[in-house]
């Protein structure tokens, strides 16, 4: 039992942190949003999608390679975003003092479910995917156990890792950044201190979601390409940043990787099919002892 | 400048402490905002509490009424031990106390923030407010209400959402709604900061006339004139602890007081008036 | 003008099902347009009311109400989540309105439906049999299941566990995992642990994807298995060739040469329609020929004749127009289709059919054998 | 030009379209003046000031900034525009640290701000002690002089102050006049409000009387501390 | 036609009791429940397993047991939540009724797994013609809407509904007025989710059939969005906006069904697309809902001085 513990755990760990890697993107866009605009911006879901199927177009359509596919996949969903906060959410925000913020995150829930549909539409339901090259994994042997580890993996988590230290540094050091922070502390103050709030919320909402797309192109490469693409990952992604403490940026990371180990973990002692309640279970016991999640509630 | 104000209280004889506090001491992060406080509130009286920003006064209130819990130390109430009580047990106990920054109910009305605050309804209980009878101590609640929000004008607004009141009003409300309950003792955090000089002259009449009824107060205040009119004995606090106590001529006499709080005005408070 | 003959489709054109539904849909309608443009059905168009059942049993039952209350339609085609034919079932069978259906799991023709369920896909019982036979001759020994949580995950687990040993194989173990993860490592991982030479990947497309790139990563060259609604040409498409070369699929199947096939690759305009739209083509046919062949179209004209025209010893057709011809002239027929011989049991089980297994191979299927 | 640095006549304005606060107000405010704003909770002193800063859109009336228009305008246009304005709640930004609360305070100066942070670090040691800490951390009045420290972060031609001594201990108080006096010197007009209403008269060259929405009196600032009729009303003396 | 109507009334019946449910965790206490369908899992599943799997208990009886159940079962939430808010709340419940979906799945012993539970009686199910069941069932719970609504009404306005609203607004201060929040808390996440289960149990023996697929959080949407739609924290809004997701639901099909020359997919996403679109056009102009809370006013004495 133990020798069997000792050889799987390495390879879970490993795996968990891939889960992770998958989940840290989407959750630092979601995150940031909330950082600044206060609310949960479940179009999250959409646009994923959206970016998954952005960088589908750019690749396979127009045959570009990976790097600029990734930043078709950014500024699509970016531009979106933008316009649905804009046009969508930003009055519900207005109106929040009597509503509370769960209106515009609420409507954002609508939202999501009316863009998945434009997608659907334009693109019908069939699966897609990309035309890259799949690696196998690289092996090691540990002496124990053999470990095998994914290169796409690996540059899914370089590039959520570059994106988190670049948005942190950011938002903690940046006149831009600390703008930000202060629309999100208190919108009205900002706007007396001569800051321009809405100009502020606009670079949030697209900074957010075209990397919420970029995500979810990497999302797609890993899993296929469909209206549902997004849809399946929000709850894991919304978990991620809950985890991790709503609005911080490493929070979303830190997050992402619990619960990716935590998932994977469960595999020990429960059937695959009870990952998702066991994930579940463990935002629960982190919540409970954390009840602002890991990071708190910080932007930075 | 300031004219002197009559001193209604004699100073009162020593009583059976209300309220004990025993080496209280709470951190965050390294900073002591109370660190070891000693105080006593005796019966029947209207203890002041002042001292510089940032001393730990409200610290101690929210350490006291339990919303924070202390690192170290003990709160007796009417002599049972309330340290680690949980707030909705000390207010019942008959120790209520008020926010230094507002912080009422935004989406209920004037009348209805005050009327919450009125203890016995048994109309919060589950079975009761669906099945039994309410109305009665309801309507005497409504009464009550109205009566403290045209003490504290505030009956032109009394229907309107709290969120929507001004500055003032909101402090208003902060200390109408600790009346509304029947506690033992009050704990008043600034409660006239904000709130018009002659407002907060017949605030202070009330307070006194409550006082008479047997209500003990412990008051944080900048105020010196109010502190001057209402209090006694005033307790001095800095750096987290208790620097001295006694009669507010006293205290406002004392040079290390005057310094560290009071300034040159205040100061003026102590000399008998020309 | 008459009026016309009312049928209802369900398909899954949103939701988990997505993937599949529209190709059903497709297939079904054109059925009734060869038949409405051959003169209908005695002299009636039959027209066709769709509604979406979002792969959502709640979603589906107010669909199907409105199908029966408000378009009333006499027969429901195309239902594909066995919790959605569960669910609106009862409203057919209630109303007498027949119930066509490609959900595989067992439970399903056991239900009291006294006949108003006919379907099309084999029950789990029977496909696992056929899968077992086909392993053996691979020369399968150690087989290894990775699924989805459905309603026939178990039943299947069951029936390899039961027919594998007959063919000198055995089942090892199955993981049961959860369909809407995006990642499947340590669900690979546990499959390879076990040292299995052929894993059966009994999922849907989406999640068959992630698996069969994740065997690749993994290193995985033993055999692969799934079935042909999984592994379809769409999922060939997303994938680069190596992942997918040598990946084996079976499903209930005419004899290839079936004119009926045929006439479904073109309509389709795919060389390879998935099982599920081979079997709504056939739900319409089938549909309209008992009707032409009762004279009537209510539910409980097409259950009574349902069987005439698909089975026994009457003329073998595989064409819908075809039938109908010979219905006119009195004659009587067997109707086999694109799915298969379409022969029923009382329960409304098909009876036999053959099955077609074939091999991804440079991102397209060849047939391997068909039996 | 009239001469005054804020001129606004006849200002109208309240939070719902059917209930007006302000009834028609006049604020004026003369370069090199400190006016001091008092009245009873609720008259509407907070709202005159609202709409002055641009929080609130004033329905009618004219508001006018050194002779340029201002009424309707956002408040960061505002802001550009020279005025500073510290409101009577929710005047810091609660998660940022003191220091960065400075610095927003002076985002339309950047240029000074490195400068003006230690001068206000040499004038409120406190802030200088409590740098680092997060502004929801601090004591009531530690806020108070956070917020009034913030606009002190800019140059402005007029400095809008709502309570700014609430909650301060006297000799912070007295402090924070010595304070409001200098910058008076230093050639800043200043409109304030202030239930601490003898002091702010005493350091005011006019003094304005606000009561349900409207003007109720107004004059020199001594003239009116000295006014046994105002006193009685609204000085609780 | 009338059968559907019928039908669909039923549905907007209990999608309208569970916004009620909703409404008293949501709206008048502040606790986010985004687990909602969890619940009517709960009550559908309890309900069906009583009646019909494991026991042949009478429906009213199987019912009964399901709203207890649920009750029971909202209140275990609502302490292990005790010390969560907003939106961390929010996924923690959510969590909660996947938590139950995959129980319901993978139980099979106990729930018959994804299979689901069929044969669920009805009410003289299979005694009266269908179309008659349906105007029975309409009755009964047309009926069962009337005395939660009244109930909840009651409790709205009652003393009790005033402390949930005041711990909607601030929890501590509520603790400082003396009112043990917990309790509170508790019970009413007790209630809503008990309204909810009962819901789900009606919803179990009206189709006869459930399945862990039935339960799936785009229920709990629809129901958010209802309440939200209808304005939160009322309870004639909860009731309103719930029939009108229904309508917007259904009258979708009939107006989507007009548009030419879309392939049956492109359909599906318009309808879908239109229900969402209709749901944030009345939440744009109506942001507190088409029957905004208003708080109770009390008649004031003359105020002139
Ligand atoms: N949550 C906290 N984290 C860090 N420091 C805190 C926190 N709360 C209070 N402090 C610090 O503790 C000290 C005491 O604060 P407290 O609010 O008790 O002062 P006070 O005496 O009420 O002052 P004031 O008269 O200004 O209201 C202050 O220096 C404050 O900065
Ligand atoms: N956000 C708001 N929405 C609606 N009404 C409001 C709002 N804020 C203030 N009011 C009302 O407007 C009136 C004037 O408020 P204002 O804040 O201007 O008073 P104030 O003179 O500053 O009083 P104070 O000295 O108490 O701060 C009050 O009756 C108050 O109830
Ligand atoms: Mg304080
Ligand atoms: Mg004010």
């Amino acid at each position: 039992m133990l020798a069997h513990l000792i050889e799987e755990l390495p390879q879970l760990i490993v795996n968990g942190l891939v889960v992770g890697t998958i989940l840290a993107l989407p959750a630092i866009g979601f995150t940031a949003i909330y950082a600044v605009l206060r609310f949960p911006n479940f179009t999250v879901a959409s646009h994923a999608t959206m970016g998954a199927y952005a960088g589908f177009v750019a690749n396979v359509w127009f045959g570009l390679p990976v790097l600029p596919s990734l930043a078709v996949a950014f500024i699509v969903p970016a531009i979106s975003g933008l316009v649905c906060d804009e046009y969508v959410l930003k009055p519900l925000r207005r109106t929040s003092a009597a509503t509370g913020p769960m209106a515009a995150a609420i409507a954002a829930v609508a939202l999501t479910i009316a863009l998945e549909n434009v997608i659907r539409f334009v693109f019908g339901n069939d699966l897609r995917g990309y035309d890259l090259p799949v690696y196998r994994d690289w092996r090691f042997d540990l002496g124990f156990a053999f470990l095998r580890v994914g290169p796409q993996q690996v540059e899914n988590a370089a590039i959520s890792v570059v994106v988190m230290a670049a948005l942190f540094t950011f938002l903690a050091f940046t006149r831009t950044g600390k703008m930000m922070r202060a629309v999100a502390d208190n919108p009205m103050l900002a706007s007396i201190k001569g800051i321009n709030a809405e100009t502020v919320a606009r670079l949030a909402s697209l900074i957010g979601m075209g990397l919420v797309g970029v995500g979810g192109m990497l999302l797609g490469l890993d899993t296929s390409i469909d209206p549902l693409t997004g849809f399946r990952a929000v709850l894991t992604v919304f978990a991620a940043a809950v985890v991790g403490g709503l609005g911080s940026i490493p929070g979303a990371v830190v997050g992402a990787m619990v619960v990716g180990i935590g998932e994977e973990l469960s595999l020990l002692v429960l059937d695959a099919s009870y990952r998702t309640a066991v994930g579940f279970v463990a935002i629960l016991v982190v919540l409970t002892f954390r009840p602002r999640g890991i990071l708190g509630e910080r932007a930075y | 400048m300031a004219p002197a104000l009559p001193l209604r209280h004699a100073t009162v004889p020593p009583l059976m402490p209300l309220l004990e506090v025993h080496d209280l001491s709470r951190a965050y992060y390294g900073v002591r905002a109370i660190d070891g406080l000693d105080l006593d509130v005796a019966s029947g009286t209207i203890t002041g509490l002042i001292g510089p920003n940032g001393a730990g006064k409200t610290t101690a209130f929210n350490v006291i009424s339990g919303l924070v819990p202390p690192d170290r130390g003990t709160v007796r109430f009417d002599g049972t031990d309330i340290t680690g009580w949980r707030p909705d047990a000390i207010t019942r106990a008959g120790l209520v106390r008020t926010f230094q920054i507002a912080r009422g109910f935004p989406r209920l009305s004037v009348l209805e923030n005050l009327m919450l605050y009125g203890a016995h309804q048994p109309g919060e209980s589950l079975p009761v407010a669906l099945f039994g009878a309410w109305g009665k101590r309801e309507e005497e609640l409504r009464e009550r209400a109205i009566a403290t929000a045209r003490r504290l004008n505030l009956l032109r607004v009394a229907n309107n959402p709290a969120s929507d009141l001004s500055g003032g009003q909101k402090k208003l409300l902060e200390i109408g709604r600790a009346l509304m309950t029947d506690p033992r003792m009050i704990m008043l955090d600034e409660p006239i900061a904000g709130v018009n000089p002659t407002l907060s002259a017949q605030i202070g009449e009330h307070l006194l006339s409550l006082r008479d009824e047997g209500i003990t107060f412990l008051i944080i205040e900048h105020h010196m004139d109010a502190i001057a009119r209402l209090c006694d004995p005033v307790i001095v606090m800095a750096e987290g602890r208790k620097l001295t106590e006694g009669a507010f001529t006293a205290i406002a006499a004392d040079h290390s007081v005057q310094e560290a709080y009071m300034g040159r005005r205040a100061g003026h408070l102590a000399q008998p008036s020309a | 003008q008459a009026e016309p003959i009312r049928l209802g489709t369900l398909t899954p054109l949103t939701g988990a099902g997505g993937p599949y539904g529209p190709a059903m849909r497709k297939a079904l309608e054109g059925v009734v347009e060869a038949v409405n443009s051959a003169g209908g059905v005695a002299g009636r168009r039959i027209q066709l009311y769709g509604e979406d059942s979002q792969t959502n049993p709640d979603a589906a039952v107010r669909a199907a109400r409105k199908l029966i209350d408000v378009d009333r339609v006499s027969a429901i085609m195309g239902t594909w989540a066995s919790a959605v034919t569960t669910a609106v079932a009862p409203l057919c069978w209630e109303s007498r309105t027949m119930l066509f259906t490609v959900s595989g799991a067992d439970s399903i023709t056991q239900l009291p439906h006294r006949g108003y369920i006919i379907r099309t896909q084999p029950n789990s019982t029977l496909q696992i049999s056929k899968l077992a036979e086909f392993l053996g001759a691979q020369g399968a020994k150690r087989i290894f299941i990775l699924a989805a949580q459905t309603p026939f995950a178990l039943t299947n687990r069951q029936v390899l566990e039961r027919e594998m040993p007959k063919y000198g194989g055995q089942l090892l173990d199955q993981v049961i995992y959860d369909k809407d993860k995006t990642v499947f490592r340590s669900e690979v991982d546990q499959a390879l642990r076990a040292r299995p030479d052929f894993i059966f990947l009994n999922g849907y497309t989406p999640d068959v994807t992630i698996l069969l790139r994740e065997l690749y990563r993994a290193g995985w060259t033993g055999g692969k298995v799934a079935p042909a609604y999984a592994i379809n040409q769409r999922l060939l498409d997303s994938l680069p060739a190596e992942v997918t070369n040598g990946a084996f699929t079976w499903a209930p199947s005419p004899d290839l040469e079936s004119p009926a096939f045929k006439r479904l690759q073109t309509l389709l305009g795919t060389q390879d329609p998935d099982p599920y739209s081979c079997q709504t083509n056939d739900h319409a046919s089938l549909a309209a020929l008992a009707i032409a062949k009762a004279g009537a179209w209510t539910g409980d004209a097409i259950r009574e004749n349902v069987r005439k025209i698909s089975q026994g010893d009457g003329e073998r057709v595989t064409e819908v127009t075809e039938g109908l011809k010979l219905l006119a002239a009195g004659r009587e027929i067997n109707y086999a289709g694109a799915s298969g011989a379409c022969d029923f049991t009382d329960t409304g089980d098909i009876l036999t059919c053959p099955f077609r297994y074939e091999q991804a191979e440079g991102a397209k299927l060849k047939t391997v054998r068909v039996s | 030009m009239s001469g005054w640095l804020l001129e606004a006549r006849g200002v109208v304005a309240g939070y719902a379209a059917a209930d007006m606060i302000l009834k028609g107000v006049d604020l004026t405010v003369a370069p090199h003046e400190v006016v001091a704003i008092i009245g009873p909770n609720g008259a509407g002193k907070s709202t005159l000031l609202k709409a002055i800063a641009g929080i609130l859109k004033p329905s009618s009336g004219t508001i006018a900034l050194d002779g340029e228009a201002i009424a309707g305008r956002p408040a960061r246009e505002i802001c550009a525009a020279g005025l500073a304005f510290v409101p009577q709640e929710a005047n810091v930004f609660p998660t940022m640290s003191v220091r960065e609360n400075l610095e927003m305070g002076g985002f339309v100066q950047p240029k000074e701000t490195r400068q003006r942070i230690e001068a206000i670090f040499a004038r409120f040691p406190i802030l200088a002690e409590k740098r680092r800490q997060a502004a929801r951390t601090l004591s009531g009045g530690q806020r108070q002089i956070l917020a009034m420290a913030m606009a002190l972060m800019v140059a402005p031609k007029l400095l809008l102050l709502d309570e700014p001594s609430a909650g301060l201990s006297p000799i912070a108080a007295e402090k924070l006049f010595d304070t409001i006096r200098s910058i008076h010197a230093e050639g800043t007009a200043i409109a304030m409000v202030e239930q601490n209403a003898l002091e702010a008269l005493s350091i005011a060259t006019r003094g304005v009387i606000l009561v349900d929405g409207r003007n109720a009196r107004e004059g020199e600032a001594a003239a009116l501390a000295a006014d046994p009729d105002v006193r009685r009303i609204f000085l609780g003396g | 036609m009338e059968n559907y109507l019928v039908a669909m009334a039923v549905f907007a019946g209990l999608y309208g009791l569970m916004a009620l449910g909703l409404n008293v965790i949501w709206g008048m206490t502040g606790m986010i429940n985004l687990g909602l369908v969890g619940f009517m899992a709960v009550g559908a599943y309890t309900s069906a397993l009583l009646t019909v799997r494991h026991a042949t208990w009478p429906i009213w009886a199987g019912v009964l047991a399901a709203t207890l159940v649920s009750g029971l079962a909202g209140a275990f939430v609502a302490r292990i939540t005790a010390r969560l808010k907003g939106d961390y709340l929010a996924i923690v419940t959510l969590g909660f009724s996947e938590v139950v979906r995959i129980i319901a799945s993978n139980e099979i012993r106990f729930t018959n797994g994804t299979d689901g539970i069929s044969a669920i009686p009805g009410p003289f199910r299979g005694h009266v013609a269908p179309a008659t069941f349906n105007l029975l069932y309409l009755g009964l719970v047309a009926l069962a809407l009337l005395v939660v609504f009244l109930l909840c009404q009651r409790l709205r306005h009652s003393p009790y509904g005033r402390v949930l609203r005041a711990i909607r607004d601030d929890d501590q201060v509520t603790a400082v007025a003396g009112k043990p929040v917990m309790r509170f808390k508790t019970e009413a996440f007790a209630i809503g989710a008990a309204i909810t289960g009962f819901a789900g149990a009606l919803y179990g023996h009206y189709n006869a059939y459930i399945a862990p697929e039935g339960f799936v959080p785009l229920i709990t949407i629809y129901i958010v969005l209802a309440l939200t739609a209808g304005g939160t924290g009322s309870n004639v809004g909860a009731v309103v906006g719930a029939a009108l997701v229904v309508a917007f639901m259904e009258g979708t099909r009939f107006v989507v069904a007009e548009i030419p020359g879309l392939a049956a997919v492109q359909v599906a996403a318009v309808r879908e697309f239109m229900i969402a679109a209709l749901l944030i056009l009345v939440l744009r102009y109506r942001p507190k809902g088409l029957f905004p809370e208003h708080h109770p006013r009390h008649p004031i004495p003359d105020t002139t001085p």
